[in-house]
């Protein structure tokens, strides 16, 4: 399989895009020069103009055509690959039973104002996601659902209390990135909390995460899109259960 | 705007469900009677005109009701102990005497006897000041729709904007009532509803909305007058009643001139874990208030099928409607103000779902014939797929067209996304825009049969909403909310946030504002 | 596939129109009847066996005709000349003889006495090995047919592929059967239609379409043989016999087991400037092989709307339509290989533009109630603006589901941009498929009223329809076509190109596989 | 006006765009990893991969939507714009008229296999275009219309036969870039068939040209989309009326 690749328009190799933005200028020939000024520095060559459209008066939308010139290099693509073996319901039961010998606690929520809860909940409640039970099925785990619109505090006193291993939080509304900085400011807050080895392991999920962003903010592991409870739940049997003392979350 | 029956459903179905609705949320009115709460009070203490904040941007009518709500509990009600200290002629209005209070110069008690009339009389005249300028507004809305009109088509074109800062919504509502929005609803930032009191002044730093405080109202409002001599018609202005504070946004909207508000009688227990007690007294002031202003309510059915699967749990849309329609005729509330929503929410795969979109918007229309309906567009089934998104909207409005729905929130094809972008508004209102021009007529070719599919489907959830009422008069309505008979959610009546604000009315409970809302002198 | 009758047309003005349309189109049969084209005999030659091209790449049978017609003329038909030459025996084959004759080597004339017997017996056999093999695809389709099945629902969905090379257009054909589509129709290169022979072998190298061969049908009927296989139905191959060369694509056609081929009795003399009584010539012999082939042909109609106005001229597509059902039916093809065509083009910006489309649609459905009516996307009002051209294809998809049609030629969002890209075609079918998954019931649900908004416009566009038709008789069919009727295009009778190639046939005139035709033996 | 702008999704500034391509990658987790590697090179900012559809086995959609880092110049943004006056008929034909003394011709033609006359025809038929009425309606000027696939040496025996001042192709089929091979093609044969000074006017058209390339493709004039006949009549005047012998077609 070649390890160079360029989008695919109808015939391998045309490299052909479409694109489409507004810019803050009305419409005129120079507005329509601006938008293939744009096209090109974004590396679009011979881009076509096939539409623009005023919106109001001081507002164009433009909708381009054209073929990237960039190289996709597969080799160079960097995504987090599931790195541990995924369990079913059953295996997750056993490697708990047998090497933790107590149920595994996880408290999930939303936190700050996301009240967002479809996402957590469809890995969290029986109910689950995609036919799969969500972490509620699993016997050997004792889920801690805390629902909508949680204070940072509130979610640390209560894995504190409830000793949690793993704390499951969802972040869905993006806007001005309310996702980053509530995920930094829980991360902190769970540091300044606990000591290194007594701190939960801290995961975040939500549609518009970058899930190569985890060291970033401050957090074990990031799910996005797609994301299923066994997907979760293998990765918290890898961490927690199966891994040594010294691969504690850093 | 009745629409021509388009369905048979049966006469005494229809009955049966309206009877068990008002028999459902009969005790609630009751208890909402008997109650009072914070935002009741801090909304009177609004009404009289007490407003601003503290430096810290709490405002004075919170630092007033909490500090008579210490001394003499909330039971009598706050106008009393209020308005006879103020009669003790200390302060020479409620703002310093709310000052005076913060500094913690103030003692609260209920009076009695002559100060007790003293202060009611007091209380009365201030609280009708506020009612004179509700009034003055629903006037001048009336004036303008008389002198510039109304759209000249239905439905009604409802557009959001969600910036998060009023002077960026400013100028983009401005641009969406030019390119065709007859209604504009300004999204509000995601952690007010949870806020127990109202932000002052005008914002501009709101996560995914604008938070809802009276002087954005205003502001808004003017611009949108302006906007509406521009245009020539009258484009209304929509909000959130909504929240811990719902009565108070009810007022402020009042006295600000919005034209519509979101206000439902279950949205803050199920999607904000509120406080049932709580929402419904709150809810019951809140919708009062909206009854004298003329401010048409908008019900939240939609949300229900974020969560419950939108076959499955039609008839539940059609239980909270019954249930909304008999709480807002209660509270004044005629059918022309009942903006009740519904969706187009249907997974798009399942066969037919399109049809059986029709058979519940058309089973709402005939049940409510004399309701501003409101349809709200696909959401949950919206990807990133941007382009399948724009066809999703585009038989969403057909939809709405042929059942001839009255208020249409335009879906935008970046719904899984972001918050509307100017194009993306562009794009969704040339989709409406087609659909009205090229298919508007088509309800002259729209017959289903009588025996048909969707026939057959509005009657089935008609039954399935009339077994469900029969199950909550039997349980109780806030038994059957602690079961998760509404959108899967649990919400038993000692749970929820807000709880702390409530209050059981004492024997000598008086509200000047409550007084003049049940006494029914709506102008 | 006959539609329950919707509309109710006035009976009376159907027959009148019916009969109009005889008396327009007979004397141009009368005409086709009497005259050869060079294209009709290289059809025939090629029927007999004669493939190949020279060096140049022009091929064998035009080298052959060529040389017959400059010798004896080409009114005595080339078959006899031939076939004598061949019985002179100096040739073992045609293909020898033609490479003989190109290097001047042969002499021609038209055989006489028991000369002519002879040879007629060889041609005779010769063309009949070319119609065993159209008889033996057309079997083998039906028993394909039979095993692997027909598309599951109506209308069938018909893609177009157009890389410009057939080993591009395999594997796009391939993914687009296994992603839905139920036909296949590969565009032709954009000069193909001028060109005055057939080119050879497998091509890569078309212009915004790959080029019509023998060798390219084989390829690709094979290819989607097997995704025939897969897909578990039979996927239909499309392309055109239309242009300088219909009569031997349609040859072609029918012994490579094509299932449809754009075929109009109009097209090339307006969209082409194809000389008219070439182009008449040449499609009755092409049908007339279609109707022995079992192929569907595909008229144009929605051409007329691309440079025509939709609305103004919806009853030159009728009228187009009823000479296109007469001269069909004349070449032998039954209602059920009749896909006339008509098209969504009507300006989206007209009022009610889709109850206009609906009419129109449904006037086509009942007139032609057991044709495979085929429905052509907007084209002409599509824009740069992909997201509306996404909506407007959905709209298109929706009016063909409620008015019945039977082929559907799947609209692109890029329409106005490129030829479809991959991602075009996957978003179009994904389009496709929610209409008639969700909406495809609606047809019980439609019911225009008898004296409604489109019975009215259909009976009124019916009326233009048999005015126009009684001026066509009146003028004759030639003479309105040179007058501009049809697309605004004017083409006199003596203009256009491929007059050269055309000639009176004589008395003696011969032609193996029209007397076959003719005779009407087809399996 | 500020001169330096960026696309706007909502807020003045944010850069957004939307973006969507195929690439002939299956679909997984390295497939969006190569699509937001493409985004990134184009110079998008936190692109966010909000839909990827396998297509077949071998290819993946995808639609990105992100910041553009890119800042657009208005200032120097290129546009052929109209560097003569806009003349109504009456002032063409006067023009043509008093300094002309004859009448203007005008060849037009589709050339090479493209069959799409309605833009020619919207130039030149007297129906013309948005409410403007075409060449032919114009009293000076005389319009010889030859339709569509016209071969370029038939057009340059038929320019010179009627001795014309302009010659208007029109090309509308762009795969292959077949617009620009033929606009070449018939450029080359202009210049090879008749000395500087006699050559006519060479103008072409059609909705994907960019009017930049006039040089580049060997002619004096290139119309895009939405032309009207009066943007066409008013060149015409100026570089063959108006215009000094020294200004002849280059
Ligand atoms: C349903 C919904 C609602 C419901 C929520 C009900 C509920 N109880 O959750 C209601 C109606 C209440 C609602 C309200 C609002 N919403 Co909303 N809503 C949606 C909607 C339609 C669907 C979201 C959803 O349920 N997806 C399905 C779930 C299963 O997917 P998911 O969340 O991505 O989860 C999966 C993965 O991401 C992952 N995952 C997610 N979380 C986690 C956590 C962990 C630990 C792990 C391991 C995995 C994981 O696994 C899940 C399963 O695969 C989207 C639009 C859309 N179509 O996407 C808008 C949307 C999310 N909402 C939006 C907004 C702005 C709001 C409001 C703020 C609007 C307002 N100002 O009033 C309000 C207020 C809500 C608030 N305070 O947060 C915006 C967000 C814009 C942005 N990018 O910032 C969206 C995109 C709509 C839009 N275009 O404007 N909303
Ligand atoms: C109408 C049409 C046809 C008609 C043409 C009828 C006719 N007599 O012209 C018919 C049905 C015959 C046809 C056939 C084909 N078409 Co066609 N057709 C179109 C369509 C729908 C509209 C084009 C049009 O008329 N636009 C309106 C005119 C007014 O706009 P315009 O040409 O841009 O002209 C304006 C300006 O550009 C400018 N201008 C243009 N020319 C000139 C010249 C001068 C001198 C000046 C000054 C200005 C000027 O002024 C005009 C007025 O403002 C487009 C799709 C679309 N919606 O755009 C496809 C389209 C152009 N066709 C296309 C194709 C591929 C074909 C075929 C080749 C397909 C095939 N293989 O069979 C065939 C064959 C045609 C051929 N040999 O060229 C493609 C081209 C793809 C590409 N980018 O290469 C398109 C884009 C459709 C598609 N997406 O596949 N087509
Ligand atoms: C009745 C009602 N209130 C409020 C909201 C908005 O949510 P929030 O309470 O976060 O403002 C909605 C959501 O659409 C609603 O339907
Ligand atoms: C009947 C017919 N023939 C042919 C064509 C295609 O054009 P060309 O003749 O260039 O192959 C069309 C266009 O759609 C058509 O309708």
């Amino acid at each position: 399989m070649t390890r160079i690749v360029r989008p695919y328009g109808d015939t391998t190799g045309d490299g052909m895009v479409q694109l489409s933005f507004t810019l803050p200028v009305p419409h005129d020939k120079r507005a329509e020069g601006a938008a293939l000024q744009l096209a090109s520095k974004m590396g679009i060559d011979a881009a076509m103009l096939v539409h623009a459209k005023p919106i109001g008066e001081a507002h164009t939308f433009f909708v381009v055509y054209g073929a990237a010139t960039h190289l996709i290099n597969l080799d160079e693509v960097k995504v987090v690959e599931r790195d541990y073996p995924l369990l079913n319901p059953k295996e997750v039961n056993e490697a708990v039973k047998e090497k933790l010998g107590r149920k595994l606690c996880v408290v999930g929520a939303c936190i700050g104002t996301d009240a967002h809860t479809v996402g957590i909940d469809a890995i969290l409640n029986i109910k689950g996601v995609a036919g799969e039970k969500g972490l509620e099925y699993y016997r050997e785990l004792r889920v801690v659902n805390l629902g909508a619109q949680v204070a940072v505090p509130d979610l640390v006193n209560r894995a504190v209390d409830e000793e949690a291993d793993a704390v499951l939080v969802s972040q869905v509304v993006t806007q001005k990135d309310a996702h980053l900085h509530n995920t930094r400011e829980m991360s902190a807050a769970f540091r300044e909390a606990l000591p290194p080895g007594r701190r939960p392991l801290l995961v975040v999920g939500g549609p518009r995460f970058d899930e190569n962003s985890a060291a970033e903010l401050g957090v074990d592991r990031i799910f996005s899109r797609g994301t299923t409870p066994s997907d979760v739940a293998s990765y918290l049997v890898h961490r927690i259960v199966t891994a040594a003392p010294s691969e504690e979350p850093a | 705007m009745s629409a021509a029956p388009l369905l048979r459903l049966d006469p005494d179905q229809v009955a049966r469900a309206r009877s068990l609705a008002e028999r459902a949320a009969g005790p609630v009115v009751d208890m909402a009677r008997g109650h009072t709460t914070v935002s009741v009070e801090r909304a009177t203490l609004r009404l009289a005109g007490l407003t601003g904040a503290d430096p810290e941007g709490i405002p004075w009518v919170n630092r007033l009701v909490d500090a008579v709500a210490e001394q003499t509990g909330l039971e009598h009600g706050v106008a009393l102990p209020v308005f006879a200290a103020l009669a003790a002629g200390d302060h020479p209005d409620l703002t310093r005497l709310a000052h005076a209070s913060a500094a913690g110069g103030v003692e609260f008690e209920p009076p009695t006897g002559t100060a007790r009339t003293t202060a009611r009389n007091l209380a009365r005249a201030a609280v009708a000041s506020g009612f004179d300028r509700i009034d003055a507004q629903r006037r001048t809305r009336s004036d303008m729709v008389d002198t510039i009109g109304d759209p000249p088509q239905r439905p009604w074109i409802y557009l959001i904007v969600a910036t998060g800062d009023i002077y960026e919504d400013i100028p983009q509502a401005q641009a969406a009532a030019r390119a065709g929005a007859d209604i504009i609803a300004v999204i509000r930032s995601t952690g007010q509803s949870l806020l127990d009191y109202v932000p002052e002044g005008a914002t501009r730093e709101g996560f995914a909305g604008t938070y809802a405080t009276g002087e954005n109202f205003r502001l808004m409002r003017a611009a949108l007058d302006e906007t509406s001599r521009e245009v020539g018609r009258y484009v209304r202005l929509c909000n959130y009643a909504s929240g811990l504070c719902m009565p108070e946004i009810a007022a402020l909207a009042g006295m600000n001139r919005l034209d519509m508000m979101l206000n439902d009688c279950m949205y803050g227990i199920l999607f904000r874990d509120i406080n049932p007690v709580r929402t419904f007294v709150d809810q019951r002031f809140s919708r009062q208030i909206h009854a004298r202003a003329g401010i048409i309510i908008n019900t939240g059915e939609d949300n229900y099928l974020t969560t419950a699967d939108a076959v499955e749990a039609a008839h539940t849309v059609t239980v909270s409607q019954l249930l909304n329609e008999y709480f807002a005729h209660e509270a004044g509330l005629p059918d022309g103000l009942l903006g009740l929503g519904h969706a187009f929410e249907i997974n798009p795969e399942v066969p037919q779902s399109f049809r059986l979109e029709l058979a519940h918007a058309l089973l709402a229309r005939q049940l409510f014939p004399d309701a501003p309906l409101k349809w709200m567009p696909p959401t949950r089934h919206m990807t990133g797929d941007v382009f399948r998104g724009n066809l999703l909207d585009g038989f969403f409005n057909l939809a709405g067209v042929m059942t001839g729905q009255s208020i249409l929130l335009v879906g935008m094809m970046t719904e899984a996304v972001v918050t509307p972008w100017l194009s993306d508004r562009d794009i969704a209102l040339q989709n409406v825009r087609y659909v009205l021009d090229a298919a508007g007529g088509l309800t002259e070719d729209f017959h289903p049969p009588a025996d048909g599919f969707i026939a057959r489907r509005a009657n089935e959830v008609l039954g399935e909403a009339v077994d469900l009422l029969g199950k909550i008069v039997d349980d109780g309505l806030l038994d059957a909310i602690a079961d998760g008979t509404f959108g899967i959610m649990k919400r038993p009546p000692d749970g929820g946030r807000g709880l702390e604000g409530v209050a059981e009315r004492a024997e000598d409970y008086y509200n000047p504002a409550v007084e003049a809302l049940d006494g029914g002198d709506a102008a």
